[in-house]
């Protein structure tokens, strides 16, 4: 299912599983809406602002994860640069994103750039019950699109933590989820080229996850590994500082995905929304399972932060393909997610490759993974369409952030003093402490 | 007067206190400390990378004693904090030239009780 | 929009923005109400206690942003504060705060104060369905107008905290909360004098907010500020203990706020609420660009602390004319709210006055600018008007304050010795320690 | 109301409070579904979601309550219990949870025991329309359920922490969760012989709550006290490490509480619904005022574990009967639990069970309370029945809790040894620290 | 040269410090300590059971000084830290037999300053 | 035998301990100080109020160590903890009167490796 639903000449396709909830497109244009489309109208809008806001709470979600999983002289930076991410999440997509993203392709375009023009206008004929074919209005749409839009400059932020300047990650993240994201994101939800083939992301495990993991892996080759991580060829943990704090992130992840995937239904659609909350959470539970046993086999001990980058691993692997696999399947998937992360966090680890929270592992890998799993399990659905997908995000993303993060890095740089690194980004970058009077070995 | 410094594991701190309590040792300072010394160390693992922590968690305790409570205080810990196992710890003596009590002003082995 | 919907004698004025959502007010008092209108009942109900517990979690929000930004020799004593107004709140609205704020002033009433009777009593012929023109029932409208009521007594917790006496404060607040509020709100929402003047305060900018706010000024202004606070004149920072805390509450009370202003459109209306979340959220987002902004400009480093409150600010400014404004000024909105936040945490300082988590600069002095942005921005509405309703509150809480205030600190005390307040409340209110084992600099 | 609500061939009760919600039973089979029952249906199974989501989050809230109330050393180990108990929940009511409690006993059946197969499988006449009247589909009956499941465990967690091994802990889980949960569940919820017999539990004071009480019971004796809890016959306290993130699990469990009890309701009736959240606040904040006023009489200061401990007691207590007692009878059943909690915590310590958390006070003994309760004030409900209950469940979960945990005991062990206790178990279990840094005093 | 180490109440740190630094003191290293003394401690509760808490905070100065600076140093702590309640700490002198500045490998007298 | 006592910049530890395990001093107790000295501090800011910090982190070690170990052990720390900056710290001397083993009840020179 496409996302194109906007300027109010494309159909909303409804869900494929479960009964088709409503029958009263045609009625929608009537003059008076009846009571009972105002009510369908109504509880469809309502239960997409709710996921609206459980997007908006995985936020908080990736900035406690991230801050957890790093060292205490960098939390002040870690939670300023979420916090400045969902604003440039929000204001970019205002200012020019949710027009990119959905230009409304003209019939026979070739379906890769499109633009709708600046800031937000419903248009003059604007209807809400027609709008989406009375699944939401205008705002609902550009608020939950605009709330996942700064999630991917999010992935971004926790692989890059702990070294990059916080001027220069700023900027990257306002290009990236202002000008990239939205133009790649229209190739598929904007109903573009590999729409148009019969690419398929249902929640964004690509879209979202992947475009993040891409631009996260550039910038975590472009800054170079944290001081201390690599010495002497030999990888040194750099612990986090908060368990708790990260297993709060997780589990308000866990809860944010009801809506990122639930809403991606697009309407409150009885079967299909509580249909894609059962994959979700199964993918989930498995992911941790996955995770656990095979950590625990290979490592000896039981990994807390093994299973928690589990649980993420499964929900990422879920998200494409959440409403068109089985509940078996979605454990499947959810499982092989969870060994994959363990497998990937060590290899990429190996590979001196220092992403500090595992985002690469999580959101690339299985944001892979997912992509293809949609593929492989979903009906209908071909491995090779997803394949083409993957590598055209890929190679997109790459390029993109290649040339962003390269050209800041030449012209204000992109990595902080290996002084302010060593001290700390919260005094060095903002002159500040996280934890002040609490005493901590700051020469971990 | 000496000063006496002693190195212990953290789970022993309440035997140790309890033990100089009863030989009237009443008074004395503790901060936390790291140590690193024949005990090996343990395996942390975090995320896949095996960690050697060799820096163990210690109680280090600092006791100002007249020159008759040294040997009481010696055996006092010795008793209480040793478990027979590498890491129990050290203890450690200095010559101590003077004490003042802030809150009076005296000075020397009055002020140290 | 006024508020006043009780006694099945009002009616619920539809929401301005967008299409008239149900047409069968007329219908719902038939005998058998038919599966629409109970379904379109539903959902309007749904959304709203959905909104309740949103505005709920703020409390949670409001706990974790002030004991963040407090030192950790007082955090159990923050907690305990922040549990008790929950309850406080709860338990004075339903012994006479409800019925207090909804009177259900008679015509030609003054509209100054009225009171329903103790106690709950949805009256003989109460029927949910026409209670409130088919938005909610009773009991739902109770519950969330008695979420709201202790956030005001919330506020004055964070500006008072670290000195201020627990059983004083608990005094206080269910005074404050029981009575002071219920009446002023009785004015505006409760359909009083100042609804009928034309005064708008959509969500609470004033009625909220400035209610809390004032009580706070008074209350910092009876108590003084901390010891060390102001030595020789100079005003040395006294940090907050835990960031990530505070951002945990800032990113909660964002979340609640979707409840807060969107469930005050009093029904689940597609349009109106989901146009109240663009707003809210743009505003919020706007209000934390620009607070880093001036920050960063100002204070040469961005600092996290104004972040926080930028985003809030922004927050507070939108609430009263979240559903008049446009878009693009909702964000200006926001924009000048976190503008005004930096200068008022700023010049407050500079003014000796000791709010420890900017509650004054945040709930007050934002609130009042919300107020007024709805006068100048909101179609039909006067400046004027504003100007009278934020006079008439701020007269008439600085003194129900100082009178509560004066009485209680003439009787038992307002401020712990200091003694207490150099040891922490937390050992000398509660003997109790809030991060019992860790090593923490107290001389902080 | 009981729960039993699969097969297509059980009426769902209506609500006893409020008008009834929808006529439309008998059309529902008709072949399309009107607009209006498709909505009706929608908002019924969207709220049904949201209680899902929100119930969710009640593992966050116990995992954070948990890990705050005990020592430093211990939280990965806790935080590691509750990511897996999640995932245990959901994969053991998948494979067999569900279809054990949710049987179907066929009509003459004892009612006592039944299994409906492995995996989910809704059936080839599956009709989500009919399948529980219009009020929710299978997969959101399936999810909320599992979501319930996995509370069992989590209350013994906290019981048992700081000294449990915790693959012993984690079979003990899969077991109790997969097996015991369901089946005894099934006596009520799943339409057995105690439903049959009139007994009356609205969301799960006993058949949740004390269920997992009374195996925290028998765990706790299982494996005596921690270390250096009881000295010389003296019970010392061992002094959790966070109280911050004590106070976040129970505002989050709060929280979670409109999604269990709101929940409950099994449809989105208005009335139902909103009643229902009001009888669960009004319980938890007289819980809190309870537990305040109590504890700081008997212990002179006012203790904020006891508050938190008293808005859980009022939770739980009025979790059995927030449907059919008046909105002042759950304020008066919140102050008792209140007390009673404070009471219970202090008289099981003395009597040398050591619970860390309080869950045998707050789950167990307030669970009871609740049963009768609903028994006293409940209309048509029995006080002889209500204590048969209590005893069933009780004499099984006793047997049963001892039964597995005496077997793991002689096989695998319970206790991890003395060396890892003092030296915690996360270090000794995982290998891993949550304070990474920070300088905690270990030696307590 | 001789090695002060002085017990303070937490509260006092700000005013010793500013002390120090009038005498011209500008060199001090900090710790935080747990003290056991003759300040009784407090009561702590705790889900209903009583703790006594005696193991009370405080903060640990060490200061290299040469000769001529000890008497100004000990009345400049004393003067600061006094309270006149129990609980106000203690001074200890002990001989500093070697000072070196890292940064420079200064030694003696001219490294400690 | 010597009791040595070294102030450090905390993000030296690693390689302090690097050093002295060269030359096989093996045994050292760490922990956490504040400094204040020559190094300014610098400036944090709060919530628009500017704060000089003076406190700077420091990580502070003590070493007992037998007379022909004195001169290594300096050498060691001097080398490796010095970058040049105001800030390197300190290491100061003391002599050290006994030293016990807790585990075996050693004393003297066998106790302190
Ligand atoms: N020479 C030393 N200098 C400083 N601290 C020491 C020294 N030797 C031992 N310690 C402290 O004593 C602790 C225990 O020492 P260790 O050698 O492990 O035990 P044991 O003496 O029982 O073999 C160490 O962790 C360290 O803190
Ligand atoms: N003999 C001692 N050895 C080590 N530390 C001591 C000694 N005497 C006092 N202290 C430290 O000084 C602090 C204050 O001592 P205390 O006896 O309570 O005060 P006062 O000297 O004013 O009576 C103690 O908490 C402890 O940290
Ligand atoms: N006289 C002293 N007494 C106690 N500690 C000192 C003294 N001098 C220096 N220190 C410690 O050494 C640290 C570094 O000292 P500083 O003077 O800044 O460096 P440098 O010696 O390189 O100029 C200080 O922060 C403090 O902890």
């Amino acid at each position: 299912m496409s996302r194109y639903k906007r300027m109010g000449m494309l159909l909303l396709i409804l869900p494929l599983i479960g009964l088709a909830p409503m029958a009263f497109g045609q009625e929608a244009a009537a003059d008076a809406p009846s009571v009972a489309d105002t009510a369908m109208f109504t509880v469809n809008n309502t239960w997409m602002l709710v996921a609206t806001f459980l997007v908006f709470i995985m936020h908080l979600g990736f900035a406690s994860l991230e801050s957890g999983l790093t060292r205490a002289k960098n939390t002040v930076n870690i939670l300023f640069k979420n916090t400045s991410i969902i604003a440039i999440g929000l204001l970019t997509y205002w200012l020019c994103g949710f027009n990119l993203m959905y230009p409304g392709f003209e019939e026979g375009s070739k379906g890769i750039f499109g633009f709708a023009g600046f800031l937000l206008n419903p248009g003059a004929d604007y209807n809400p019950m027609t709008y989406a074919d009375g699944a939401y209005t205008y705002w609902t749409d550009f608020l939950f699109q605009a709330m996942f839009a700064a999630t991917a400059a999010t992935i971004v932020s926790g692989a890059v933590a702990e070294r990059v300047k916080l001027s220069s990650f700023l900027l990257f993240s306002i290009i990236y989820v202002g000008v990239v994201y939205p133009i790649v994101g229209s190739w598929k939800w904007g109903g573009g080229w590999l729409d148009q083939l019969g690419f398929y992301d249902f929640a964004g495990s690509t879209l979202v996850h992947s475009v993040g993991g891409w631009a996260a892996l550039v910038g975590v080759l472009m800054l170079g590994p944290r001081k201390g991580k690599y010495v002497n060829g030999i990888s040194k943990p750099i612990m986090g500082h908060s368990l708790p704090l990260a297993a709060i992130g997780v589990f308000l992840l866990w809860l944010g995905w009801f809506g990122f995937n639930g809403g991606s239904v697009l309407s409150a659609d009885a079967e299909a929304v509580s249909f894609v909350f059962v994959t979700t959470s199964m993918a989930a539970a498995a992911g941790v399972a996955g995770a656990i046993t095979i950590s625990w086999i290979v490592q000896k001990k039981p990994d807390l932060s093994m299973a928690l980058n589990g649980c993420l691993a499964g929900l990422v692997g879920i998200t494409a393909g959440a409403d068109v696999v089985s509940v078996n399947e979605s454990i499947l998937i959810g499982l092989i997610a969870g060994v994959i992360v363990v497998a990937a966090v060590i290899l990429i680890d190996k590979a001196r490759i220092d992403d500090p929270v595992g985002a690469i592992s999580v959101h690339l890998v299985c944001g892979i993974w997912g992509t293809l799993a949609a593929g492989i399990f979903g009906e209908g659905k071909s491995v090779m369409t997803q394949v083409i997908g993957i590598a055209a995000y890929g190679i997109t993303c790459v390029i993109a952030a290649a040339v962003i993060f390269g050209i800041i890095k030449a012209v204000m740089g992109l990595r902080v003093s290996e002084d302010e690194e060593m001290r700390g980004l919260d005094i060095g970058e903002h002159g500040m402490e996280a934890y002040s009077g609490f005493q901590i070995f700051s020469s971990m | 007067m000496k000063l006496i410094i002693a190195y212990i594991q953290p789970e022993k701190l309440n035997a140790v206190k309890q033990a100089l309590y009863e030989k009237e040792i009443l008074k004395l300072s503790i901060t936390n400390a790291l140590g690193c010394g024949q005990q090996g160390g343990y395996h942390e693992s975090y995320r896949g990378v095996d960690v050697e922590v060799n820096l163990l968690k210690k109680v280090r305790l600092e006791i100002a004693v007249n020159e008759d409570y040294v040997q009481p205080t010696i055996d006092a810990i010795v008793h209480s904090a040793r478990s027979g196992k590498i890491g129990d710890g050290k203890i450690f003596i200095l010559a101590l030239e003077e004490c003042i009590r802030i809150r009076t002003g005296e000075k020397g082995k009055d002020a140290i009780g």
